[in-house]
C-alpha cells in the first residue's frame, strides 16, 4: 500500500483534494474511493433486497393460505398480524414497500449504483470518478433514504400503502387509507432523497465516461457495460427530475391544501378543504414519465453486464457490437416516449393510447436485436459455464419470456383486459424483476474477485443459480394464467370470487416455489459473506477477460493502477482471434501495426469482419449509420 | 498452510453443525408437545419443513389452536423462528462442507464434480421439462382462462382474435429462441482443445433480424390500432346510458330512465340521503334509477359513464373484455354490447351459480379485494320487468327542497364551458 | 479535432463586451415586444398569439444559451448532448397538453 | 478561450491521457448536465401548469380594462361582478398582476413583472461580464461584477417577495383564490416559488464565489472557472424565468 500515497499526486482531480491519512472512517465509511462506494452500494442493496424478499414471502403466504392463521405473524407484525391474520391494509403496505424497495433500492441503486461505481473508472481507465466527493454524497443520500423508508414501517398507520406507483387521491388523502398518513410522507421524503442520490451519481457517471477515458479509449472501444451505464445514467438524469416535480406537487396536495391532482373531493375527505381543479391522471403522466425509463434504468445495466459476461465466457467477441450500441440508444430514446402504455385504462385520451402503443411495440425491435445477438454470440462459442455465465443465460431466458409478454401489454387493445391483472405482475417480474436480479447476480459472481480479491465458491454458485432459476420460473410463469383468467393484482385474497378461487392450488404452488427461492438466496448470502474472508485468493485476471479492470492489481489502491494508466489499443472483444495463440487479447496490448500509438486503429479493423468478405453495400451503410453517432459525440475516428 | 486452513474450516463446520443441532433440539423439544414427533434426525427435520410448506394448514392450525395443545401462541411462533435459524445454519454447514470437499479434492488433484457437464445436462433438462411444463400449464390452467370461456360482448370476438394472433406469433418466437438459447449453451460447452469461432458480426443477418421483427410488429401494431379504435370509439345513438358510481368500497348504478338522459350531479351533495349527489331539481334526473346491481338487456349497446367519490377505482368487466378506471373528477366513458346472457353463460360453463361481476381493478384500500358488483345480463323482457320494480330516483330520494335550491346550477356551468374556447 | 476553430477563436475583451451588451439590448427589446404585443392583441384569442409569445421566448432562450452561457463557442457535440435530450420534454409537453384538452372535453 | 492551456496542463497531471471530447473541463460538463436535468424538473412543473390550464376555459369576457383607469379599493370585487374573475375560468393575467410598489391604486398591468425581468436579465449581463473578466484574470473586475450580480439577485428576490405579499393580501393562498380557480394561485406559488428558490441558491452560491474571489482563491488557482460554472447556473435561472414569464404572464 506504500505506493498509494505516491499516487495521490496523480489522483487529485480537485486542488482541494487534500493529502489525508486513510483512517477507518475515511476508508470504510466516508470513503471517496469508487470501489469502496460500490461495495457500500452493493451491501446496502443486498440488505434491502433481503428485506424486500422477506416481505414478499409474508404476503405470498397470505395469498396462498387466505384462510389459515399464522401464529408467527402476530409475533413479528404485532397488531398488523392480529390472531395470525395479515391486516388487509398492511398487506397493501407490504406490496407497496416491496415494490419500492425492489425497484428503487435494489435494482436501481444496488445494481446500477454498484456496478457503475465499480466498473466505470476501472473499465474506461480512470483513477476515480470525476468527483469522488459527489460520489460519496450519492451513497450517503441513498443510505439516508433507505433508513427513512425503513423507518416508515414503524410509524402510526403504517408505511405508504397506495402501491409503489402511489397514485393520488389514494396517496393524497390520509383518510382514504391508513398508510397515506405519516408513512406516505416518509415515503415521499425517502424518494426525494433517493432522487438526489440518483442525480449526484448520474452526473458523475456521465462526466466520467465522457471526460475521463484513458488514452485510446474511444467511444467505439468502450465495453458494452460502459455504454449501458452511460445510457442508464442519462435516463436517470432526465427522468428522475420529473418525478421530483411530481412528488413536490403531491407533497403540496397532501400537506398544504392544494389540488393539483385532486378534483371533486369533498372537504371532509380532504382535511377540511374542498379540492377541485386538478386531475389524478396528471400525476400518472408525471410518474410514468419517470416510471417507464426507470424500467430501462433497471434493465440496461443488467443487459450491459450480460453482454460482457457472455462474451467473456463464450470466448467469443460479442456479436454485432455496433448493433448492440444502437439498440441501447434506440431503447433509451424510445423509453421516453412510451410512458403512457401504463395508463391505457386510466381514462387517458384513446388517441394517446394509439401513439403510445406504436412507440411501445417499436421497442420490441431493438430488444429482439439484442436477444438475437446474444444467441449469435453463444453460437459456436467455447462456453465456460461459470455461475456468472449461467446467470447471464438465465437473464436472456427471462428477457425473452418477459419481453414477449410485453407485446401483449404494450398493445393497447389487449391491455383492456390484461391491465392490472396478474399477467402484468408476471410480465414485469420476469422482465425487470428476475432478469435484472439475474443480471445483478451475474455481475456479482463475475466481479466479486475484483471487489474483494477473493473468489466465491463455484459449487454454491451453481446451487444458488439452479434453485433460483427454477423457483423464479415456477413463481412467475403460472401467474400469466391467473392474469388471463382476469385475477386482478393487489388483491388481499381471491376468496370473494369463485372463478378466481380455483387458483388457490396455483397460489400455494407459487408460494412454495417462492419460499424455495428465498432459501436459495441464503446459499448466496452465505457464499457472499463467507467468501470475503475465506474465499480463495483471486488471480489478477480470473476469467481471462480483455477489459481494463483486470489489468489493475488485485489489492485495491486509491487510484486503481500503481503506475501509469494503461493505454487502450483495441476494442474489448478480441476473444479467440484467429492467428493468435491466446484466446484473449486484453485491450491494453498494442497491435504491431499501431507503432505504440493508441489513437491509431489496428491494421486489422477494430471490429474485424468475419472470414467472408462482407458485401460492399452494408459496409457503406454501416459507415453512414455509425459516423453519425460518432459525430454526435464528437470523437474523431 | 493449506492443511491448517482446512482443519480450521472443518472445525468451524463442526461447530456450526453442533450449534444447529442444539437449536434444532430446542426446536423439537418444543415441537414435541405440539406435533408429537420427537426426532433429532436431519431427515425428519426435512420432512417437517416439507410438511410445513406443503401442508401448512395441518401443521399450523395445530399450532394456533393453543387451547388443545396447552401451549400459548407466542411459543408456537418461536418454533418458526428457530426453524428459520436452523435452515440458515444448515445452509452454512453445507456451504462449508462443500468448500472443504472441493479444497480436499483439489489437493488430491481431481475435481469433485464435473460442473461443466452437469450444468450442460441440467440446461437441456430444464429446457425439455420447461417446455413440457408450459404445454401442461396450457392444458391444465388454460381452460380456466377467460379466452377459453369465451367473451360475452360483441367486441370481445375481435379482442380474442387479436389475442390469439399475438399468442401464436409470440409462441413461435418463444419456443425458437428458448430452444436455441439452452441448446447452444449446452452444446458449445467449454473444451480446452477447441477455439471459439471469431465471428464479430454479419450485417446481412443483423438486417434480417431487425427487419423481420419490425415487419411482424407492424402487423401487430396495425391490427392492434384497428382493434383499439374499434373498441374505444364505439358509439351508438341508441345506447342505454348507465352511470357507474364507485366509492370505498362498493358500486352503485344509475340508469338514465325512460328519457335515457342522466340528470346532473354535484359532488358536494353526495351524502347519506343522496349517495350519488344527483341534482334532484333537474328534470332529467326525475326518472333516474339507482341500484346496487347491474342489469343489462342482451344485444343492446350500453354506454357507461364512470364517476368516483373518493379515490381511483377500476371498473373491470373481465368477461366483456372491458375495463375503465373510475377517476374522481374525471368522467370517463366506455361502451359495449353484451351478447351472452347470464343464463347462457351458466349453461356454457356448466356452473349453475356463475354470475358476471364488476370488479375493482385499481388499488383503493383495505376492502379493494372484495369490492364487486353482480352483473346480470338478461333478455329485453326480463330487463324491462326488473326495471319496473325499481323505484325512480326522485320519489326515493325525497330530499328536502332547501338542499335542492342550494345546489348550484350545473346546467349553466356546462353551457359556459361549451361556449368559451380556450384562448 | 474537428471543431478546433471554434475553440481557438480569441476575441479581444472589448469585442466580447460589445457582444454581451448587444445581447442585453436584444433581450430587453424582445421583452418590450412581448409586452407591447400582449396589449395590442389583448382582445384577440388564438393559437397564433400564443405561438408568437412562445417563439419570442425561444429566441430569448437562444440568446441566453448561446451567448451568456457560451454555448455558441462550445463544440457542437456538447450543444448536441445538452439540447437534443431536452427535446424529449417537447414530447411530454405535447402529449400532456393533448391530455389536458381531452380532460376539458370530458368535464 | 484563455484558460484552455491551463486546463490542458491540469489534465496532464490528473489524467493519464486520452482526450476530452468537448474540450471542457469535467466540472463545467457536470454543471451543464446538472442544468439539463434541472430543466426537466422545471419542465415537469410547467407541464403541470399547461395541463391544468388546458382543463379550464379562458376568461369568458374579452373586455379590455384600460391601464390606469381603475381605483383600487374593490377592483377584485368589480372584476368578479363583471364575471372576469370566476372559479370556472382562468383569469387574464393582466387583471391579476396589475400592481406596482408605491403606485397604489393604479392599474398597471404587467409593469412590475417586466421590471423583474429586466432586473434578472441585467444581473445575467453582469454575471457574464464577471466571467469575461475572469478570463483575463482581472480580480477586481470579477469582484465588482459579482457584487453587482448578487445585488441583482437580491433585487429580484425582493421584487418577488413584494409581489407575493401583494398577491396574498388580496386573498390568494395555496387553497383559495379570489381571481379564479384555486389552481391558478397554487401554481403561481409553486412555480415562482421553485424559481425563487433557485434564485436564492444562486445568490448564495454567488456570494460564496464572491468571498472566494476577494480571498484570492481563484487567483492562486490560476483560473476563474468556478465563476464560469456558477455563471452557467445563474444564466439558467434567467432562462427559466423567460419561460415562466411567457407562460404565466403572457399566455
Amino acid at each position: 500500500m506504500s505506493n498509494t500515497h505516491d499516487n495521490h499526486e496523480a489522483v487529485g482531480h480537485h486542488d482541494e483534494h487534500a493529502h489525508h491519512e486513510e483512517n477507518f472512517v475515511s476508508k470504510y465509511i466516508f470513503s471517496m474511493d469508487h470501489k469502496m462506494i460500490a461495495k457500500q452500494f452493493l451491501i446496502t442493496g443486498i440488505i434491502m433486497g433481503t428485506i424486500g424478499m422477506l416481505m414478499s414471502l409474508v404476503f405470498r403466504l397470505q395469498l396462498a393460505y387466505p384462510d389459515t392463521k399464522f401464529a408467527f405473524f402476530e409475533s413479528i407484525l404485532g397488531h398488523w398480524g392480529k390472531d395470525g391474520k395479515l391486516d388487509p391494509n398492511f398487506y397493501l403496505a407490504l406490496i407497496t414497500i416491496h415494490g419500492t424497495i425492489m425497484v428503487f433500492y435494489v435494482l436501481t441503486a444496488g445494481l446500477s449504483g454498484t456496478f457503475s461505481n465499480l466498473l466505470i473508472p476501472l473499465q474506461v481507465g480512470a483513477r476515480d470518478m470525476a468527483s469522488p466527493f459527489m460520489n460519496m454524497l450519492s451513497y450517503w443520500f441513498f443510505f439516508i433514504s433507505s433508513i427513512v423508508l425503513l423507518c416508515s414501517l414503524f410509524v402510526e398507520g403504517g408505511p405508504a400503502s397506495a402501491g409503489w406507483t402511489v397514485y393520488p387521491p389514494l396517496s393524497a388523502l390520509p383518510k382514504a387509507i391508513p398508510g397515506s398518513g405519516a408513512g406516505m410522507t416518509l415515503w415521499l421524503v425517502a424518494m426525494v432523497l433517493f432522487i438526489v442520490s440518483a442525480l449526484l451519481g448520474g452526473i458523475n457517471y456521465i462526466t466520467t465516461v465522457l471526460n475521463m477515458r484513458t488514452k485510446g479509449m474511444k467511444m467505439t472501444r468502450m465495453p458494452l457495460t460502459i455504454w449501458a451505464f452511460l445510457i442508464t445514467a442519462v435516463l436517470g438524469l432526465l427522468s428522475f427530475p420529473v418525478l421530483l416535480g411530481g412528488s413536490l406537487l403531491l407533497v403540496f396536495d397532501r400537506s398544504f391544501g392544494t389540488s393539483f391532482y385532486l378534483n371533486e373531493i369533498v372537504a371532509e375527505l380532504a382535511g377540511g378543504i374542498e379540492r377541485t381543479g386538478g386531475s389524478p391522471v396528471l400525476f400518472q403522466h408525471l410518474f410514468w414519465f419517470l416510471g417507464h425509463p426507470e424500467v430501462y434504468i433497471i434493465l440496461l445495466p443488467a443487459l450491459g453486464i450480460t453482454s460482457e459476461v457472455i462474451a467473456t465466457n463464450s470466448r467469443k467477441p460479442i456479436f454485432g457490437y455496433r448493433a448492440m450500441i444502437i439498440s441501447i440508444l434506440a431503447i433509451a430514446f424510445l423509453s421516453f416516449i412510451v410512458w403512457g402504455h401504463h395508463m391505457f385504462m386510466t381514462g387517458m385520451n384513446p388517441f394517446l393510447g394509439s401513439v403510445f402503443m406504436l412507440g411501445t411495440l417499436i421497442i420490441a425491435v431493438p430488444s429482439a436485436v439484442k436477444t438475437f445477438n446474444y444467441l449469435a454470440t453463444l453460437w459456436k462459442g467455447n462456453i465456460k459455464l461459470t455461475p456468472a455465465m449461467l446467470f447471464a443465460i438465465g437473464l436472456v431466458s427471462f428477457f425473452i419470456s418477459g419481453g414477449l409478454t410485453g407485446i401483449y401489454l404494450g398493445n393497447a387493445a389487449l391491455d383492456i383486459n390484461l391491465h392490472d391483472t396478474y399477467f402484468v405482475v408476471a410480465h414485469f417480474h420476469l422482465v425487470m424483476g428476475s432478469a435484472a436480479i439475474f443480471g445483478m447476480m451475474s455481475g456479482i459472481y463475475h466481479w466479486y474477485p475484483k471487489m474483494f480479491g477473493t473468489m466465491m465458491s463455484k459449487s454454491l454458485g451453481y446451487i444458488h443459480f439452479w434453485l433460483t432459476f427454477i423457483s423464479a420460473y415456477c413463481v412467475f410463469f403460472p401467474m400469466h394464467f391467473m392474469g388471463l383468467a382476469g385475477v386482478p393484482r393487489r388483491y388481499y385474497a381471491n376468496t370473494a370470487y369463485d372463478q378466481f378461487n380455483v387458483f388457490i392450488d396455483m397460489n400455494q404452488f407459487i408460494t412454495i416455489a417462492a419460499i424455495l427461492g428465498g432459501i436459495a438466496q441464503l446459499v448466496f448470502l452465505f457464499n457472499f459473506f463467507y467468501s470475503i474472508r475465506n474465499g480463495k485468493r483471486s488471480p489478477k485476471n480470473p476469467w481471462d477477460s480483455n477489459t481494463l479492470e483486470w489489468t489493475a492489481p488485485v489489492e485495491h489502491l486509491h487510484g486503481n493502477w500503481p503506475g501509469e494508466i494503461p493505454h487502450v489499443y483495441r476494442w474489448p472483444y478480441d476473444y479467440s482471434k484467429p492467428g493468435e495463440e491466446s484466446d484473449f487479447i486484453p485491450q491494453n496490448i498494442p497491435d504491431e501495426s499501431q507503432n505504440g500509438d493508441p489513437m491509431v486503429e489496428p491494421k486489422a479493423p477494430a471490429v474485424p469482419h468475419h472470414t467472408e468478405a462482407p458485401p460492399m453495400q452494408s459496409q457503406v451503410k454501416e459507415v453512414v449509420m455509425f459516423s453519425g453517432l460518432r459525430r454526435l459525440f464528437g470523437f474523431a475516428g | 498452510m493449506i492443511l491448517k486452513n482446512l482443519l480450521n474450516k472443518t472445525f468451524f463446520a463442526a461447530v456450526l453443525f453442533m450449534f444447529s443441532l442444539n437449536v434444532f433440539a430446542l426446536t423439537s423439544n418444543k415441537a414435541t408437545t405440539l406435533v408429537a414427533k420427537p426426532s433429532f434426525e436431519l431427515k425428519s427435520l426435512m420432512t417437517e419443513i416439507r410438511m410445513d410448506l406443503q401442508n401448512p394448514t395441518q401443521l399450523i392450525t395445530a399450532q394456533v389452536s393453543p387451547m388443545s395443545a396447552g401451549v400459548d401462541a407466542t411459543s408456537t411462533s418461536g418454533i418458526n423462528w428457530l426453524l428459520i435459524i436452523v435452515a440458515i445454519l444448515l445452509v452454512a454447514v453445507i456451504g462449508v462442507v462443500f468448500d472443504i470437499l472441493e479444497k480436499t479434492a483439489k489437493i488430491q488433484g481431481k475435481t469433485l464434480l464435473n460442473w461443466s457437464k452437469i450444468n450442460s445436462i441440467l440446461l437441456i433438462l430444464f429446457l425439455v421439462l420447461g417446455l413440457i411444463a408450459t404445454v401442461w400449464e396450457f392444458y391444465a390452467h388454460g381452460k380456466l382462462t377467460l379466452f377459453e370461456q369465451g367473451s360475452a360482448s360483441e367486441h370481445g370476438a375481435i379482442y380474442d382474435n387479436m389475442f390469439m394472433i399475438t399468442l401464436a406469433l409470440t409462441g413461435v418466437v418463444f419456443v425458437i429462441t428458448q430452444v436455441l438459447l439452452f441448446w447452444y449453451s449446452a452444446k458449445y460447452k467449454h473444451n480446452p482443445n477447441r477455439k471459439a469461432l471469431y465471428y464479430p458480426d454479419n450485417h446481412k443477418l443483423e438486417y434480417i433480424w431487425t427487419i423481420v421483427p419490425a415487419i411482424v410488429l407492424t402487423v401487430l401494431v396495425v391490427r392492434g390500432l384497428i382493434t383499439w379504435n374499434k373498441i374505444m370509439y364505439q358509439k351508438d345513438e341508441k345506447a342505454i346510458n348507465v352511470e357507474i358510481f364507485g366509492y370505498q368500497f362498493g358500486w352503485n348504478v344509475r340508469y338514465a330512465g325512460t328519457d335515457n338522459k342522466l340528470g346532473f350531479h354535484d359532488f358536494r351533495t353526495v351524502g347519506v340521503i343522496n349517495p350519488l349527489g344527483v341534482d334532484t331539481t333537474d328534470e332529467k334526473a326525475f326518472d333516474d334509477v339507482v341500484t346496487n346491481e347491474l342489469h343489462l338487456p342482451v344485444g343492446v349497446p350500453v354506454h357507461f359513464h364512470f364517476r368516483a367519490k373518493d379515490v381511483i377505482h377500476g371498473a373491470y368487466f373481465p368477461h366483456f373484455r372491458a375495463q375503465m378506471n373510475v377517476v374522481p373528477g374525471l368522467p370517463t366513458q366506455l361502451e359495449f354490447i353484451p351478447t351472452v346472457t347470464t343464463a347462457d353463460m351458466r349453461a356454457k360453463l356448466n356452473q349453475p351459480t356463475f354470475d358476471y361481476a364488476l370488479l375493482c381493478n385499481k388499488i383503493c384500500g383495505s376492502a379493494h379485494y372484495r369490492m364487486k358488483m353482480k352483473i346480470v345480463i338478461e333478455s329485453q323482457a326480463e330487463y324491462e320487468k326488473w326495471m319496473k320494480e325499481q323505484p325512480a330516483l326522485v320519489n326515493k330520494a325525497a330530499a328536502p327542497k332547501v338542499e335542492e335550491v342550494a345546489t348550484p346550477t350545473a346546467d349553466s356551468k356546462k353551457k359556459d364551458k361549451k361556449e368559451v374556447a380556450l384562448n | 479535432m474537428e471543431h478546433t476553430e471554434h475553440l481557438e477563436h480569441t476575441e479581444s475583451p472589448a469585442d466580447i463586451k460589445k457582444q454581451i451588451w448587444r445581447t442585453f439590448w436584444i433581450l430587453s427589446f424582445l421583452t418590450v415586444i412581448d409586452i407591447v404585443l400582449y396589449f395590442a392583441l389583448l382582445s384577440y384569442h388564438s393559437m397564433w398569439k400564443n405561438t408568437l409569445f412562445i417563439l419570442l421566448g425561444v429566441v430569448k432562450a437562444f440568446y441566453i444559451v448561446a451567448v451568456f452561457m457560451h454555448m455558441k463557442f462550445e463544440r457542437k457535440a456538447l450543444a448536441g448532448i445538452i439540447i437534443l435530450p431536452f427535446m424529449l420534454v417537447l414530447v411530454l409537453i405535447w402529449l400532456v397538453l393533448i391530455e389536458g384538452g381531452y380532460t376539458f372535453d370530458l368535464r | 478561450m484563455a484558460n484552455t492551456t491551463t486546463l490542458e496542463a491540469e489534465k496532464k497531471i490528473t489524467w493519464g491521457g486520452g482526450k476530452s471530447p468537448f474540450t471542457v473541463s469535467y466540472g463545467k460538463l457536470m454543471m451543464w448536465i446538472f442544468l439539463l436535468s434541472d430543466a426537466f424538473s422545471f419542465s415537469s412543473l410547467l407541464v403541470t401548469y399547461g395541463f391544468i390550464r388546458f382543463t379550464f376555459p379562458a376568461s369568458g369576457a374579452n373586455e379590455i380594462v384600460k391601464p390606469l383607469s381603475h381605483t383600487a379599493e374593490n377592483f377584485v370585487e368589480a372584476m368578479r361582478e363583471a364575471h372576469l374573475f370566476s372559479p370556472e375560468h382562468w383569469p387574464l393575467p393582466e387583471l391579476v398582476f396589475n400592481h406596482f410598489p408605491f403606485l397604489h391604486g393604479l392599474h398597471l398591468p404587467l409593469f412590475f413583472v417586466s421590471l423583474m425581468t429586466f432586473v434578472l436579465i441585467f444581473s445575467s449581463v453582469t454575471m457574464v461580464l464577471a466571467v469575461e473578466a475572469g478570463h483575463r484574470n482581472a480580480k477586481k473586475e470579477v469582484a465588482f461584477y459579482m457584487l453587482l450580480t448578487i445585488f441583482g439577485g437580491l433585487a429580484f428576490l425582493g421584487c418577488q417577495a413584494w409581489e407575493w405579499t401583494q398577491f396574498i393580501t388580496e386573498g390568494a393562498s395555496l387553497h383559495g383564490n379570489p381571481f379564479g380557480p384555486t389552481a391558478f394561485a397554487a401554481l403561481f406559488f409553486i412555480v415562482t416559488g421553485f424559481h425563487g428558490f433557485h434564485v436564492f441558491s444562486g445568490v448564495v452560491l454567488n456570494f460564496i464565489i464572491y468571498v472566494n474571489v476577494l480571498d484570492g482563491t481563484y487567483e492562486r488557482r490560476g483560473h476563474y472557472e468556478m465563476v464560469e460554472k456558477v455563471g452557467l447556473y445563474w444564466h439558467f435561472v434567467d432562462l427559466v424565468w423567460v419561460f415562466v414569464f411567457t407562460f404565466f404572464y403572457l399566455i
